[in-house]
């Protein structure tokens, strides 16, 4: 049986990508997108872990709601993309920098 | 209960009339204005003569007229202390100011500000009246500040000019040098005796001899030094001793009424009278009375020798009134209270009747006040040449003038004094008499004899100035020969003060015989003969050989040069105090407060933070995935904090 | 006690306030003189029901009176708690004499927003007695910041030129002592397990550290709005740029709020601490004697050399609080009062000849007693008073605090009395510059003399400067009781 | 399980509001054109105020759980939701003429404000982590879309995409805490979470860093250094109304999930967040004051005075006692009604064309419209906290809470600041009132200046001098609230 830990690790590993990817990306919107998918995972993976290891299905549960809003979110992040792109023509994540200071 | 209201009637009167010439002066008119102050004088000098002769036969008075102030368990009272000194003050002021108000009506005839100048001299009379009134030493300082502020708006009234208003501040500071000692005295005095009042602190002053206060460097002092020496102080600033002189001269851009009843008759007296009052105090200190007669003689040495060479009649004349104010200064450090006011009063009419003279002149002169533009002025100023001479004489101590007895007594009373300075003090004192019957005849010289040096136009127009200006120098022409020796036998035996001063054994001497015995004693004491030494060498130098003063002015020309800077007291004092005070505040304003409070801390801070929101301002680069890394460093800092506190 | 006694501090904060509110509501530039008559009308009934205080005080009593008491913030044990003692009466009603002063005094000077102007004043004077009548330190501290926004506003928009600077200057300033006070309320209420009455913070006993704490922390809200050295700057600043009537109050009436809570808050909470520090505080007061009468001494502008002037005098209250001296306190009291209708005085003055020239500089003027005798009268005796002249109440607590001072310590003292030459050299310097001397500028030449308003409220501070100079011991009476007590309560160790 | 012991009533409000967002929404969809307006502000306008008052309804009935426990009512509960729905009503009514200039009043914006509300709701009244999340990313959502609503603006898209971005990075670190805490305790319901306490020590290192986690979404929402950077390019890239909605009534919400989760959830293990509070707290109050300085508009600089602003919220978690968080709560409640007021001003100022958000745009407004100025005045005050105004009191409360437990440095650190904050609260009244309008001042010299309905303006002055007024009531104020906090912590 696989322990508890190696499943810890894979969440936490990808919490790290995601986070990394995040700030580390500077060219383009999407991949933050992705990042911001996997940053979800990352919880997600950790609570079936933890779910299945103290035999309760609340955590489960809970990954299904985040699941769902993760689809929301993802189609609120692509709107905003596609406005963010008809009025820069650009989804360049340097050039998103027109508010400062 | 009467008496009281009589009392109170007499400073009153003089205020009721300064403040309707004063307020209404411009609705009453002229005449009406110098009526009601010469009636308001007038009256209290009348009251004064009734009050002295009650006095004289033996009610002395003292008490309170309302509470002032309650603080702590002290309590600041007015009242009055009506003794035998107060008394005899009272009426040398009323008549000396009574005579200056008539005086006025001509000499100020044109004036634009002429019921201003009644309004002020009869402010001045009541200050100077609650000054010498008092019992305690609040009220006097009320009267002593009041005569000064009288004496600023005085000096200043002509106050479109630069030099009046220059000189009004002056006075008016180095008064408030020597006032600074006044309080601090006063301050002693409550601190030691725990109440301002006369009596009692006199009475508990004895008790007190042994009391000292630590000083600086570990230095014990008498408490009675510390107040004798700090009351001094301000007696200094009034009466003009060295080195709180330097205003006195000045103050002659005052119109020359004023100048004969403030700057010598009266106002300037009152550091005598307060060391005269406060006599039970310096009895007791050696070590004050010391410093009061090397004071006092040294003002009438050095200002006596810088009379010699003034040729501004007024000059003159104001030096002649240092000179003579340390002479009283000599005889109160040498104990011999009852003597310098003798001098004080005897004084105070020679030396009006000598300004008012000198005004007379300058009047018929259509002001001018240069001697060496004077000159035989007696063929037409008849009556102001003979008053003048008068006080001249009187000034110069011949017999049987009144200056001869009051000023012999005070050379005798200074031979007689052993405490240290005393030696220096009886050879000042002694000097100074050549000098000042020098300087008194060389004005009347220059200005009475010799050929006339003014011009045509002028000359033309000398005549004797009207009654109300001669009237009032013939008035005190005869107080000016006759009070000296009217005065002289209860003055020097002391029964003349009474317990109002305190009265020391070794002023009688052989003068207790009298005016009479004075006088026949006068031809083989060394006083008489140094008088007439100087009166006849001012005739050889003036009216004999003209040309000598020129001469030794060129061959002694360092002490001339010294004489004319007066000592250089007042280009010291312009560059240490006056020019230095500017100097440290612009560099306290400019330094501390403009560059290092406000330019460094307080605006440099706010500029700091500017700047540091600036900078602060600069990590918002608006680029997410520097937002994005703010928050995981946070996250990071936050959790490898709780890691490793 | 009948219901007036009970509730007239109440009517004497919330009136003014009110009165100024509708005066704001109702006013505009168009029926200026309407809001001009009002608030006239408002302050003169205000200074009327304001004299009870006086006529109704028990001086036997160092207890406070008119007491009035209602639960404000349960939570906190906040109460609507006010009453005064022997040294708040008579700042009260300085407050409601010199207001009407004020309103009087900008009846013609002030055409932009006059009711605003007005009202602001109206504000300011019930927020200031506020601070004289609170008894609970949350009340306290309201009407304490409160009050810096009227004034704020007046520098900043009815100000001289440099007016933002000045405005923002004094604000900060003070925020910044006050935020530390409020600290040490906060503190205190703690200690006190919850409550921030005045007078239980009196009794509460405190440990030596703690005391020098909570001392320094209001020692920096008072110490910047007496003002002492070095924390004086904000006050020449705002002074000049103030418009005349903010000057008045800002002189008469702010500076004493905070020599007012040394005496309220800080002596009688930190005794032992006021006693540690009273050196400190001594030598800072003497240093303003000093150093800001030679600063005073070099200013080319009326209203900052007065400015100083003020600081200067300051120095002397605060000296006479921290010798524990009953007559050095007593005068320090008398001299806030005084100084209250001096300092007034002496900007209303300048401001009779900025009306007219719009000049504070000194150079500027010269010879103007030619033009305006009766304005010269004025400046002189103001000037005199400031000087300390006897007979004028300037004299009266320079005076008392010199001798009490002595008693303590002579040096002191000594440095106290140098205010004798300096405050005299300064104001007569400046007297002798402006007034007197040849007619330089012929701008001065066509200056009017003071015209009746003017000369009515110069003629009633004067009275008011003289009856307290030659008869203080009925001011003296009224604070005799609560001084006494104060040091009593003083000497007293809390450790 | 019946429907009764559901407890539905307890999310009346929240079923209200759903069911007349579908509503509106279908109304946009069937009603003809020129009618739509006139319905669906209205109904929008009632549901919200309805809501609000019903929600009041709990509050006197103690605490109790629905649906599971996985909602609770309770007093403070009820007060938050009533704050919010009257709080974004008022929202509303001051948008309605900007947002329609704009071309922003569509059905679409109702109901994302509707759901924003139901979402807020929905963390007021969380009692389990799931419906926290939920409730939390409803409003995250409708909060991205109503910003990238302004579709021709690029400065909303950008502040649409960076708080997107950031808002999911944070509740993807909320996400992980709970997780982890989920992990280490077997539970995601806060009152078991409360109860589970004895078996966790709070040195425990997981623990720790599912609590440092927990803690950074949270302070993500507020809006708290380091974890602020979206707030100023939010405040000041989105149309003024949405910037007005997302800085009053979310800070209900923030605050709401700050006690379920911390005060309530991770009550016990207060020493274990304290510190890292403090910490933010200083900071905040720090940066947003002295950042704020070097601002030119008003609505960036009123995105750090927020920022400094929820330092001082922070102050009165510190201690982790009711005492404090009744100050926080009164703080809170404050700040939301202050911020109200402010942009409500913002808001009537600005004109189709132009949007009065520079500094520079409030020059001399004391010359045209006094009354406004005014308001701004007692507004401005009130954000520095200076008496007589209620934000003076909500600092008072919380530094006074927060020296009661012992933080004193923060407390003087935080004084020290709000000088510095003072600063740039004054310079907002020194334009309007010192200085004078500019020649082409645009706010001053317009006559559509005087626009503004008269219920607007209505709304907007009782709502501003409502901070002055309430000054004698304060007390009872402060009690009140504080009562609602009666029974917290004790379920």
């Amino acid at each position: 049986m696989i322990p508890l830990s190696h499943y810890l690790v894979v969440g936490a590993l990808l919490f790290a990508i995601s986070v990394v990817g995040i700030f580390i990306n500077r060219k383009n919107l999407v991949i933050i997108l992705m990042a911001i998918e996997l940053l979800l995972l990352a919880a997600n993976m950790n609570f079936v872990a933890f779910s299945y290891y103290l035999g309760d299905l609340s955590g489960q549960v809970f990954v299904f709601f985040i699941l769902t809003v993760a689809a929301a979110e993802a189609a609120v992040g692509l709107a905003i993309l596609i406005v963010l792109f008809r009025t820069r023509r650009s989804i360049n994540v340097q050039d998103l920098d027109r508010l400062q200071g | 209960m009467t008496k009281e209201l009589l009392y109170l009637a007499i400073p009153l009167s003089c205020l009721f009339a300064a403040l309707i010439a004063g307020f209404f002066g411009a609705k009453i008119g002229r005449s009406a204005a110098h009526r009601v102050a010469i009636a308001g004088v007038g009256l209290s000098f009348l009251l004064s003569l009734v009050v002295a002769v009650d006095v004289f036969s033996g009610n002395v008075f003292n008490g309170t007229i309302y509470t002032w102030a309650t603080s702590g368990s002290i309590r600041f009272e007015i009242g009055f202390l009506l003794d035998q000194l107060s008394v005899v003050m009272m009426v040398v002021v009323t008549f000396v100011s009574l005579m200056v108000h008539i005086y006025t009506i001509g000499y100020m005839a044109d004036d634009p500000g002429y019921t201003r100048f009644f309004s002020y001299i009869a402010l001045f009379t009541f200050a100077m009246l609650i000054l010498v009134m008092s019992n305690n030493f609040l009220q006097l300082f009320f009267g002593w500040e009041g005569v000064g502020l009288v004496s600023y708006l005085l000096i200043g009234f002509w106050y479109e000019r630069e030099s009046a208003v220059r000189a009004n501040l002056k006075a008016f500071l180095v008064n408030r040098v020597g006032d600074f000692g006044l309080v601090l005295g006063i301050g002693a005095v409550l601190a030691l005796f725990g109440s301002l009042d006369y009596a009692t602190v006199f009475s508990a002053a004895p008790g007190k001899v042994n009391e000292v206060i630590m000083g600086p460097l570990g230095y014990e002092w008498h408490w009675l030094t510390l107040i004798c020496l700090l009351l001094f102080v301000g007696a200094m600033g009034k009466s003009a001793q060295v080195p709180l002189h330097v205003w006195l001269p000045d103050s002659m851009e005052g119109p020359t009424p004023i100048s004969a009843l403030i700057h010598a008759a009266t106002m300037v007296t009152a550091g005598i009278f307060l060391v005269a009052r406060m006599s039970p105090l310096f009895e007791l200190s050696v070590t004050a009375l010391s410093v009061v007669l090397v004071i006092g003689a040294l003002t009438a040495l050095l200002m006596a020798l810088v009379a010699l060479i003034q040729n501004d009649i007024k000059r003159v004349v104001a030096y002649s009134t240092l000179s003579q104010l340390g002479y009283m200064t000599v005889a109160l450090g040498a104990s011999a209270y009852s003597v310098a006011i003798f001098h004080l009063a005897t004084h105070a009419f020679f030396k009006a009747l000598l300004f008012l003279a000198a005004g007379s002149v300058i009047i018929a002169m259509h002001h001018e006040q240069d001697m060496r533009k004077m000159g035989g002025l007696r063929k037409a100023l008849p009556i102001t040449y003979l008053t003048c001479l008068i006080g001249s004489l009187a000034l110069a101590g011949v017999p049987p003038f009144s200056g001869f007895f009051s000023k012999d007594a005070i050379i005798e009373a200074v031979h007689r004094a052993s405490i240290p300075g005393a030696g220096f003090a009886y050879f000042a004192v002694l000097l100074g008499v050549i000098i000042t019957a020098f300087y008194s005849f060389r004005l009347v010289f220059m200005t009475f004899h010799g050929k006339p040096r003014m011009d045509q136009e002028v000359r033309s127009h000398l005549r004797e100035p009207p009654w109300v200006v001669t009237v009032p120098l013939i008035l005190l022409a005869i107080p000016s020969v006759i009070a000296g020796g009217a005065l002289v036998a209860p003055a020097l035996t002391g029964t003349l003060f009474g317990a109002a001063v305190a009265f020391v054994d070794h002023e009688q001497g052989d003068m207790s015989t009298g005016a009479f015995g004075m006088l026949a004693h006068a031809p083989f004491a060394l006083p008489f003969w140094l008088s007439l030494a100087g009166i006849g060498g001012a005739w050889v130098f003036y009216v004999a050989r003209p040309k000598w003063p020129g001469q030794f002015a060129k061959r002694f020309k360092t002490v001339y040069w010294i004489l004319d800077s007066k000592y250089g007291f007042d280009s010291l004092y312009q560059r240490i105090f006056t020019d230095g005070s500017v100097a440290v505040g612009h560099a306290f304003w400019e330094w501390g407060d403009r560059r290092l409070i406000d330019g460094i801390l307080v605006n440099g801070t706010a500029a700091t933070v500017g700047r540091l929101a600036t900078w602060l301002r600069q990590i918002q680069s608006g680029l997410v995935y520097h937002y994005a890394f703010a928050m995981i460093i946070g996250l990071v800092l936050f959790i490898s904090w709780f890691l490793f506190r | 006690m009948n219901w007036f006694d009970q509730h007239l501090l109440s009517v004497l904060i919330w009136f003014p306030v009110l009165a100024g509110i509708f005066v704001l509501a109702t006013g505009n530039d168009r029926n200026a003189a309407t809001a001009r008559r009002m608030a006239l009308g408002f302050s003169v009934t205000i200074f009327v029901l304001s004299l009870p205080l006086w006529t109704r005080f028990d001086t036997q009593t160092a207890a406070m009176q008119f007491v009035e008491k209602t639960p404000w913030i349960d939570r906190f044990n906040v109460h609507y708690s006010l009453g005064i003692d022997g040294i708040a009466m008579p700042l009260v009603l300085l407050t409601t004499f010199l207001t009407v002063i004020v309103i009087i005094s900008s009846w013609r000077v002030i055409d932009r927003r006059v009711a605003q102007y007005f009202a602001a004043f109206l504000i300011m004077e019930g927020l200031m007695i506020g601070v004289f009548c609170a008894l609970d330190a949350v009340l306290f501290y309201l009407f304490w910041e409160a009050m810096l926004i009227p004034m704020f506003l007046i520098i900043g928009i009815w100000g001289g030129p440099n007016r933002v600077y000045a405005a923002i200057k004094f604000f900060l300033y003070t925020l910044l002592g006050s935020l530390l006070m409020l600290v040490a309320l906060i503190y205190l209420s703690v200690v006190a397990q919850g409550s921030f009455d005045i007078l239980e913070f009196h009794q509460l006993p405190l440990g030596a550290t703690a005391q020098a704490l909570i001392f320094l922390a209001f020692f920096a809200a008072f110490a910047v709005k007496v003002p002492m050295v070095p924390v004086h700057t904000w006050l020449p600043d705002a002074h000049v740029e103030a418009p005349t009537g903010g000057s008045v109050i800002l002189a008469a009436i702010t500076l004493k709020m905070g020599a007012y809570g040394f005496l309220r808050l800080s002596i009688p909470i930190t005794p032992d601490a006021a006693h540690q520090f009273a050196p400190w505080v001594i030598s800072l007061s003497l240093i303003a004697v000093v150093y800001i009468a030679l600063v005073a001494l070099v200013q080319k502008d009326m209203k900052k050399l007065i400015a100083y002037s003020s600081i200067s005098h300051m120095g002397f209250v605060t000296l006479g609080f921290f010798v524990f001296e009953t007559m050095a306190m007593e005068g320090a009291v008398v001299q806030m009062i005084s100084h209250g209708f001096i300092s007034g005085a002496l900007f209303l003055c300048v401001g009779v000849l900025y009306d007219r020239l719009h000049s504070r500089e000194i150079a500027t003027y010269g010879g103007v007693a030619k033009v305006m005798p009766v304005f010269t009268f004025f400046l002189v005796f103001f000037a005199m008073s400031n000087a300390g002249l006897p007979g004028t109440s300037g004299f009266v607590g320079e005076f008392l605090v010199i001798l009490g001072t002595f008693s303590v310590n002579g040096w002191y003292a000594a440095a106290a009395a140098l205010t004798l030459v300096f405050g005299a050299a300064y104001t007569l310097w400046m007297v002798k510059r402006v007034v007197f001397g040849a007619l330089t500028n012929s701008a001065v030449e066509d200056m009017n003399d003071v015209d009746s308003r003017e000369f009515l409220i110069l003629t009633l501070v004067a009275i008011a400067v003289l009856a307290l100079g030659l008869w203080p011991a009925p001011l003296l009476e009224v604070v005799h009781a609560s001084v006494d007590n104060l040091l009593i309560h003083a000497a007293v160790s809390k450790l | 399980m019946t429907l009764a012991s559901l407890n539905l009533w307890v999310i009346a409000p929240e079923i209200l509001l759903s069911t007349v967002a579908c509503l509106v929404l279908l109304i946009d969809l069937f009603m003809p054109a020129d009618q739509r307006p006139g319905v669906g502000y209205p109904l929008t306008l009632v549901a919200l105020l309805g809501a609000g008052m019903a929600s009041l309804m709990g509050l006197d009935n103690g605490s109790i759980t629905a649906l599971n426990e996985l909602v609770i009512s309770d007093g403070v509960g009820s007060v938050l939701k009533a704050g919010t729905g009257i709080g974004a009503a008022g929202v509303l009514v001051y948008s309605q003429e900007y947002a329609r200039a704009r071309g922003l009043w569509r059905a679409e914006y109702l109901v994302l404000i509707l759901f924003a509300v139901v979402g807020m709701m929905t963390m007021i009244g969380a009692n389990h982590l799931l419906t926290l999340y939920i409730g939390l990313e409803l409003l995250a959502l409708c909060l991205y879309s109503m910003i990238g609503m302004q579709k021709d603006s690029v400065r909303a898209a950008e502040a649409a995409m960076k708080y997107f971005v950031l808002g999911a990075l944070a509740s993807g670190i909320l996400l992980y805490g709970m997780s982890l805490l989920y992990g280490l305790t077997g539970s995601l319901s806060l009152a078991e979470l409360a109860s589970s306490s004895g078996a966790l020590a709070p040195t425990n290192l997981p623990l720790l860093t599912a609590v440092v986690l927990i803690v950074a979404g949270l302070l993500f929402k507020l809006g708290v250094v380091p974890f602020h950077m979206w707030v100023p390019d939010v405040y000041d890239g989105s149309a003024t109304s949405t910037t007005l909605f997302l800085s009053s009534v979310p800070k209900l919400a923030a605050f709401a999930i700050m006690l379920r989760l911390l005060a309530y959830g991770l009550g016990d293990w207060v020493t274990a967040w304290q510190d890292m509070l403090a910490i933010a707290a200083v900071l905040s109050i720090s940066v947003g004051n002295v950042v704020a300085i070097a601002q030119t508009s008003i609505k960036r600089m009123l995105g750090y005075s927020t920022i400094s602003h929820m330092g001082f919220l922070l102050l009165g978690f510190l201690g982790g006692n009711i005492h404090g968080y009744s100050a926080s709560l009164s703080y809170v409640v404050i700040y939301t009604v202050i911020t109200l007021g402010a942009f409500g001003i913002i808001l009537l100022l600005s004109r189709p064309q132009f949007e009065s958000d520079a500094l520079n745009d409030l020059k001399g407004l004391n010359h045209r419209r006094p009354g406004l100025a005014f308001l701004m005045l007692i507004v401005m005050f009130s954000l520095a906290g200076v008496p007589p105004t209620a934000g003076f009191f909500a600092k008072l409360l919380v530094l006074q809470a927060a020296f009661e437990n012992g933080f004193v440095w923060t407390v003087i650190v935080a004084v020290v600041m709000a000088v510095v904050g003072a600063f740039y609260y004054l310079r907002v009244v020194k334009l309007m009132y010192f200085d004078l309008p500019d020649e082409d001042g645009q706010v001053v010299s317009s006559p559509e200046l005087q626009r503004g309905s008269h219920a607007v303006r209505w709304v907007l002055t009782v709502n501003v001098l409502s901070l002055v007024l309430i000054v004698p009531w304060i007390g009872n104020l402060v009690d009140w609230l504080t009562r609602t906090l009666e029974g917290f912590g004790r379920l």
